[in-house]
């Protein structure tokens, strides 16, 4: 008898309780998922997938699912990775894979034959030009994907580090210098 | 003078050091052997160079266009010939080249034909047009181009004008004697600010340990019979800081995320007024500015230097110590060390002291911060130095933001109160470049994104296009089997039912526009086809243009070289 | 009256739940990397503990005790936690989508939370009534919001510290937690004064 | 090499700064050492050997420059005020271990100097009398004569501790008194006791805090400390006492006990200003201030320890980051205080 009373008991609790949770998940439906894009925010778009999804807005699902990890992205870098941690709060994991420095493709004048293969590979159509004429690359389009350098069947385009002037260069960090060692200006 | 100051919190008294170079008066320095200058000497786009290797320059003569509306004009020093344009080293603390002018003098320095102009007679537009076609920059240190300061808030009148002749680091005295010795042309260049700007007041500020130079300018105001307020500041660095300034003379506090203008107020340092002047009235542009020549030096002195002269050269002027280890460019709050004794003078060069660890000391080394708050309590901006140094330090960029880093001046008044010796305005410096290059990377980032989804969408519609195309031609082909056996059907029928015959023009007719339709859908098809090639060659931008010009132009001259080369195949 | 207020000042001070009675410190330890999280667990911990000392008191005074299925005790506070936790996930789910990410697991793992079904037996344990028990309830958790919120900031601060390798992130918050109980220790005592 | 600007520097340093905290405790010590006991000086240099000790070991497992920090002064300041927080005759192991306590976990584990959250003093104190109550309650009488020697004896260990030794500081007794009479006597008739309570606070030590307030003023001075934490400390003290004992003076003592016993004088002007683990906004520490006298009152009036000063000061230590950034001052060209993106 007693556990009956109990039965009952509980099981009208659960009723009850299943009856808030049912009114309150029609209640606060949420739809879609703002989240997809703060983390898209922060993915460097380059839409290189090297994450291994086919662009950065698949990749930021992904994440956003709890599908993918967030140390794929090598362009976005350990910075990239920081972000995304601090973003989700998700312990941050080395780069799986190596950081490079930023980069811009370029094509050999001399050797392209403008089969157009690298204007169609370019996610972002940095690549200017028509059939059977010499490709240009847009250098501030150009986010170094790599992804222009497969197609080309003479090999003529190649990556080059992105090089320092006045206009992009950092102050750098200022060198803790806790030895005393005499700090000298060589002039 | 009668007049309510006011205050700004903070702010420091270091040893002013500025007797040692007022001794004597301003000296002509000689045309050096070797001119290099700078085309980027202002803040805003990069002048284009408009002379080339072997080209006769006149002193005035232009050799660098300004890029858009705030950019100014760059100009040959003196007359000569130009050796090259070519990437130098910059007196800037990164070290890095960009490019110059380089001018070997012939030494006549021979003007080009200057026309003197009544300023009254011209427009506005006219007037700063003038002072950009001159490269009127703030000579204060800032090179803002002067012109794109001389435009009056829309909204907000005009209520005053402050002039800069506070000059608060140590050691500069430059703007101190332009103003005893050139104070009437100083006042008629205010004049003309006066006259864009409309300001129901113009103050003159200079700090009390001038006295000459404000007597020198009152005199001058009451001579030309302007109504300009000569005010004496108390000395106290940074009062030379336009922000510092326009608050202690209107009491008004400009954020860093407002134009002073906005606020009804706009500032001028002394010396852009005068070369503001000499541009307008005499049509000289800036080829050369006051340096003071100070520090580690036996004779310290002003100098009028052309731009464009190598440190080096002006410095022996001064006959540096022996133990001279470098060049400060600036003051000694907020100047660097040049990355080369060579390196030219350039608009923001107001002085050059010789460094040697006689005058300053090597720094002791950097300690934890104690939070002691010496910084914060001499920060002119009432910021809280430790604590952007502590998220600095750490990289949390977010943090120094919200600790209002942006609104930071790098006058250095925290790093010199600091006890620990911490080199804070350094890590101000970085965490700003840093954030300003994430920035960069971030919108850099949106335009791929814009771009990338551009594309897709292209591609999107071409492949709807496509099956739309496939699903026509199979509909032209059905339809064409069905005329085609209608045609049939009609031709057997003619002779048999002549009622009938009557329509057959009629389905000729239906047939022969279906097959043109057809031909036209092809034709259509065909064109698209062609235009679906990934061609892509519209919507450039002029840069882009030319850099495929430039390009086309290479390839040309490298096809012309390698004559064996495909050409042919290519160029049909 | 004052009676009340021993309660609710023993409850948020001098017995701490985090830092006195070592309750609840896997959200404690989880969730104070950054202030901004810590708010947002304060606030749905507090809620969820309130609400469950009240929902706790009624099904056993209304439901156990007359029934005499005080066995049933543990088991039916947990459902009941549970219902309440799965509500405020589906509030902050709606009203704050970036909260939900960041307090991560943690949110859901409030049911787990030793405090709030602590907090409830403790109320029973310590024959509260309706009253004595919703303040005790809300005290806890105000209680546990305050350490959480402070420890938060501190944690924030220690981020830019040059704390030695070995001991950064989970060993120099457990130092940390510790001096902080370490203060709190000072309030022992004040309950009791006559 | 690269050298920023500025060039020119202002004479000062972190060991300059240490060095000035340092001498304005000396009138405190002066009056301590004279009153009381020169037993203090004794602790003051274990205290500080204790420290250098542990500082050195630390930097050294940490490997960082021993000379540069251990020079800068901040572990002697550390361990002259656990010294003078501490029994004068309590043990020398005692003194010891909370000085190493304070170096190494309090200071070192968060990266030493200038980024401890909390005040290593006040942990020294707050580790040992909750570990070692019976032995942090042991006051000298005042006016004990004891010989030096046999006093350096009983700090060594090598004599016995004599019942004359375990008295208890002004405050305790005061409290154990009106808690045992049960209301027999009042606070007036107690404090006539001018062989334990002196002339207004307690025997010898009142003298003690007026030598901390005078170096406190030369600090205040001296541009070391701002007067907003010892203002508002002693302002909130003053406020809480001086109500309660206009509300019930039989019951409670006068705001001018509360200010001149206990650790109230080194408490206000020597550790909650210690900016390292204060507040360092001009109102933030002024609620640091106003808690850290509070919360001494009333641990130190309702709760179960002798003096509150040391728990004050670290519950607000605690408060500290959160209050700073609730108080964040208003910048130049912003309209109002507080807080908020880009003005």
């Amino acid at each position: 008898m007693d556990i009956l009373l109990a039965i009952a008991i509980m099981a009208l609790g659960a009723v009850v309780l299943g009856a808030a949770l049912g009114y309150a998940s029609i209640k606060f439906k949420v739809e879609g998922d703002p989240l997809v894009d703060k983390i898209e925010a922060i993915l460097p778009q380059t839409q290189c997938g090297q994450c291994g999804y086919p662009g950065c807005k698949p990749y930021a699902e992904a994440i956003a699912k709890g599908e993918a990890e967030i140390n794929l992205c090598p362009p976005g870098g350990m910075e990239g990775v920081q972000r995304l941690a601090d973003l989700l709060g998700r312990e941050v994991k080395p780069l799986d894979a190596e950081e490079k420095p930023k980069q811009v493709a370029i094509i050999d004048e001399n050797t392209c034959i403008g089969c157009t293969l690298c204007i169609q590979a370019c996610p972002v159509d940095a690549i200017i030009g028509a059939a059977k004429q010499l490709h240009v690359i847009i250098g501030p389009q150009c986010t170094g994907c790599e992804l222009c350098l497969p197609p080309c069947p003479v090999e003529c385009i190649h990556m080059e580090p992105i090089a320092e002037n006045i206009d992009n260069w950092k102050w750098k960090y200022p060198v803790v210098e806790l030895k005393a060692a005499p700090m000298r200006e060589a002039a | 003078m009668l007049m309510n100051l006011f205050k700004f919190k903070g702010g420091v008294k270091p040893p002013t050091n500025k007797t040692q170079s007022l001794g004597k008066p301003i000296a002509q320095a000689p045309i050096p052997s070797r001119l290099v200058v700078p085309l980027h000497q202002s803040i805003g786009g990069t002048p284009r160079p408009v002379v080339q290797a072997g080209d006769k320059v006149l002193k005035g003569q232009l050799i660098g266009e300004a890029d858009g509306w705030i950019s100014a004009a760059v100009h040959a020093p003196t007359s000569g010939t130009v050796v090259e344009v070519a990437m130098h080293v910059q007196p800037h603390p990164s070290g890095l080249d960009a490019l110059c002018v380089v001018i070997e003098p012939d030494g006549k320095d021979e003007w080009i034909p200057r026309e003197p102009v009544n300023y009254k007679a011209l427009t506005p537009e006219q007037v700063r047009e003038r002072l950009q076609q001159a490269g009127v920059v703030g000579l204060g240190g800032a090179v803002f181009p002067t012109h794109g300061k001389l435009t009056a808030s829309k909204t907000v009148p005009m209520e005053e004008m402050v002039i800069n002749g506070a000059e608060c680091e140590p050691f500069i005295t430059c703007d101190d004697l332009l103003m005893r010795e050139r104070a009437e042309e100083v006042v008629r260049g205010i004049g003309i600010f006066r006259d864009l700007l409309q300001p129901k007041r113009v103050l003159i500020g200079i700090e009390d340990n001038k006295p000459e130079a404000a007597a020198a300018m009152r005199a001058a105001v009451q001579a030309v019979g302007e109504n300009f307020e000569v005010i004496p500041v108390p000395t106290l660095y940074p009062a030379g800081g336009a922000k510092q300034l326009i608050r202690v003379l209107t009491g008004k506090e400009v954020p860093a995320a407002k134009r002073s203008t906005d606020l009804g107020v706009q500032c001028f340092n002394v010396a852009t007024a005068y070369t503001a002047w000499r541009a307008i009235t005499h049509g000289e542009p800036v080829v050369s500015r006051l340096v003071t020549v100070t520090g580690n030096v036996h004779e310290p002195r002003n100098y009028e230097v052309l731009i464009g002269t190598p440190m080096d050269e002006l410095l022996k002027l001064a006959t540096p110590h022996p133990d001279t280890d470098g060049i400060i460019m600036g003051g000694p709050m907020m100047g660097f060390l040049v990355p080369q004794p060579d390196v030219p003078v350039v608009k923001a060069t107001n002085c050059l002291i010789a460094h040697s660890d006689r005058l300053f000391p090597p720094k002791a080394p950097e300690m934890p911060c104690i939070r002691c708050g010496s910084c914060a309590q001499a920060c002119p901006h009432e910021l809280q130095p430790f604590e952007m140094y502590w998220f600095s330090r750490a990289k949390n960029f977010g943090k120094t933001q919200e600790y209002h880093i942006f609104d930071c001046i790098e006058c250095g008044c925290c790093s010199f109160v600091c006890p620990s010796r911490i080199p804070l305005v350094q890590y101000f410096r970085f965490a700003k470049s840093e954030i300003w290059a994430r920035e960069r990377e971030k919108n850099a980032a949106d335009q791929a994104k814009e771009r990338f989804e551009f594309k897709q969408l292209r591609e999107e519609r071409e492949k709807a296009e496509k099956a739309e195309k496939l699903a026509k031609a199979a509909a032209a082909q059905a339809a064409k089997k069905a005329a085609e056996a209608a045609a049939a059907a009609a031709a057997g029928d003619t002779a048999a039912t002549s009622p009938q015959a009557a329509d057959a023009p009629a389905i000729d007719a239906e047939k022969a526009a279906r097959q043109a339709a057809i031909q036209a859908a092809m034709e259509r098809a065909k064109a698209q086809r062609e235009a679906a090639q990934p061609k892509n060659t519209d919507n450039l931008t002029p840069d882009q243009q030319q850099a495929a010009a430039e390009i086309e132009a290479r390839r040309a001259a490298a096809r012309l070289a390698v004559p064996e080369a495909p050409a042919n195949e290519k160029s049909e | 009256m004052s009676h009340y207020l021993f309660i609710l000042v023993g409850a948020v001070l001098v017995n701490n739940v985090v830092l006195v009675k070592i309750l609840g410190l896997c959200p404690f330890m989880g969730v104070s990397k950054k202030l901004e999280t810590a708010y947002g667990m304060g606030a749905a911990t507090t809620f969820v503990l309130t609400m469950a000392t009240g929902a706790s008191y009624i099904i056993d005074h209304y439901l156990l005790i007359p029934f005499g299925l005080e066995y049933l005790r543990t088991l039916s506070f947990i459902v009941t936690i549970a219902a309440i936790v799965q509500l405020t996930e589906m509030v902050i789910a709606k009203t704050s989508p970036t909260l939900q990410q960041t307090l991560g697991i943690y949110l859901p793992l409030i049911t787990t939370n030793c405090a709030v079904l602590g907090v409830p037996l403790l109320n029973i344990a310590n024959g509260h009534n309706f009253v004595e028990s919703l303040l005790f309830g809300a005290g806890s958790a105000v209680g546990f919001s305050l350490v959480l919120i402070l420890f938060a900031g501190i944690r924030e601060r220690i981020e830019g510290a040059d704390v030695p390798v070995h001991f950064r992130g989970a060993a120099i918050a457990m130092v940390t937690a510790g001096l902080m109980a370490l203060a709190f220790m000072g309030f022992a005592g004040l309950d009791k004064y006559q | 090499m690269f050298a920023p600007a500025p060039f020119l520097l202002k004479d000062t340093s972190v060991s300059q700064v240490m060095t000035q905290v340092c001498i304005a405790l000396v009138p405190g010590i002066a009056a301590y050492a004279w009153l009381v006991g020169p037993a203090i000086l004794v602790q003051l240099v274990i205290a500080s050997l204790a420290a250098l000790l542990a500082e050195a070991a630390m930097l050294r497992l940490r490997k960082k420059p021993l000379a540069l920090f251990l020079s800068d002064g901040s572990a002697i300041v550390t361990a002259w005020l656990i010294a003078l927080t501490f029994p004068p005759l309590a043990p020398w192991w005692l003194v010891a271990t909370g000085t190493i306590f304070a170096i190494i976990v309090a200071k070192h584990l968060y990266g030493g100097l200038g980024q401890n959250p909390f005040n290593p003093a006040m942990v020294a104190f707050g580790v040992c009398i909750v570990s070692f109550p019976a032995l942090m309650s042991q006051w000298p009488s005042v006016g004990l004569q004891l010989p030096l020697v046999d006093q350096v004896n009983v700090i060594l260990g090598l004599a016995p501790r004599i019942d004359a030794l375990s008295s208890a500081t002004p405050l305790d007794a005061l409290k154990t008194a009106l808690k045992l009479d049960e209301g027999a006597f009042d606070v007036t008739h107690l404090l006539a006791n001018q062989d334990i309570y002196g002339n207004f606070a307690g025997r010898g030590w009142e003298w003690v805090a007026v030598g901390y307030l005078l170096g406190g003023l030369w600090m205040w001075q001296r541009k070391l400390i701002t007067w907003h934490v010892p203002v508002a400390f002693t302002g909130a003290l003053v406020a809480v006492s001086g109500a309660l004992w206009l509300y019930n003076p039989a019951h409670f003592a006068s705001p001018l006990f509360h200010l001149l016993s206990g650790g109230a004088m080194l408490g206000a002007f020597f550790i909650a200003t210690d900016p390292v683990s204060g507040c360092t906004t001009p109102r933030g520490k002024l609620i640091f201030g106003a808690g850290a006298g509070l919360l001494a009152y009333i641990i130190r009036v309702f709760g179960g320890y002798p003096d509150g000063v040391a728990f004050a000061v670290l519950l607000m230590n605690l408060c500290a980051p959160v209050i700073d950034l609730l108080t964040q001052p208003r910048i130049f060209g912003m309209k109002d205080a507080g807080k908020g993106g880009k003005a």
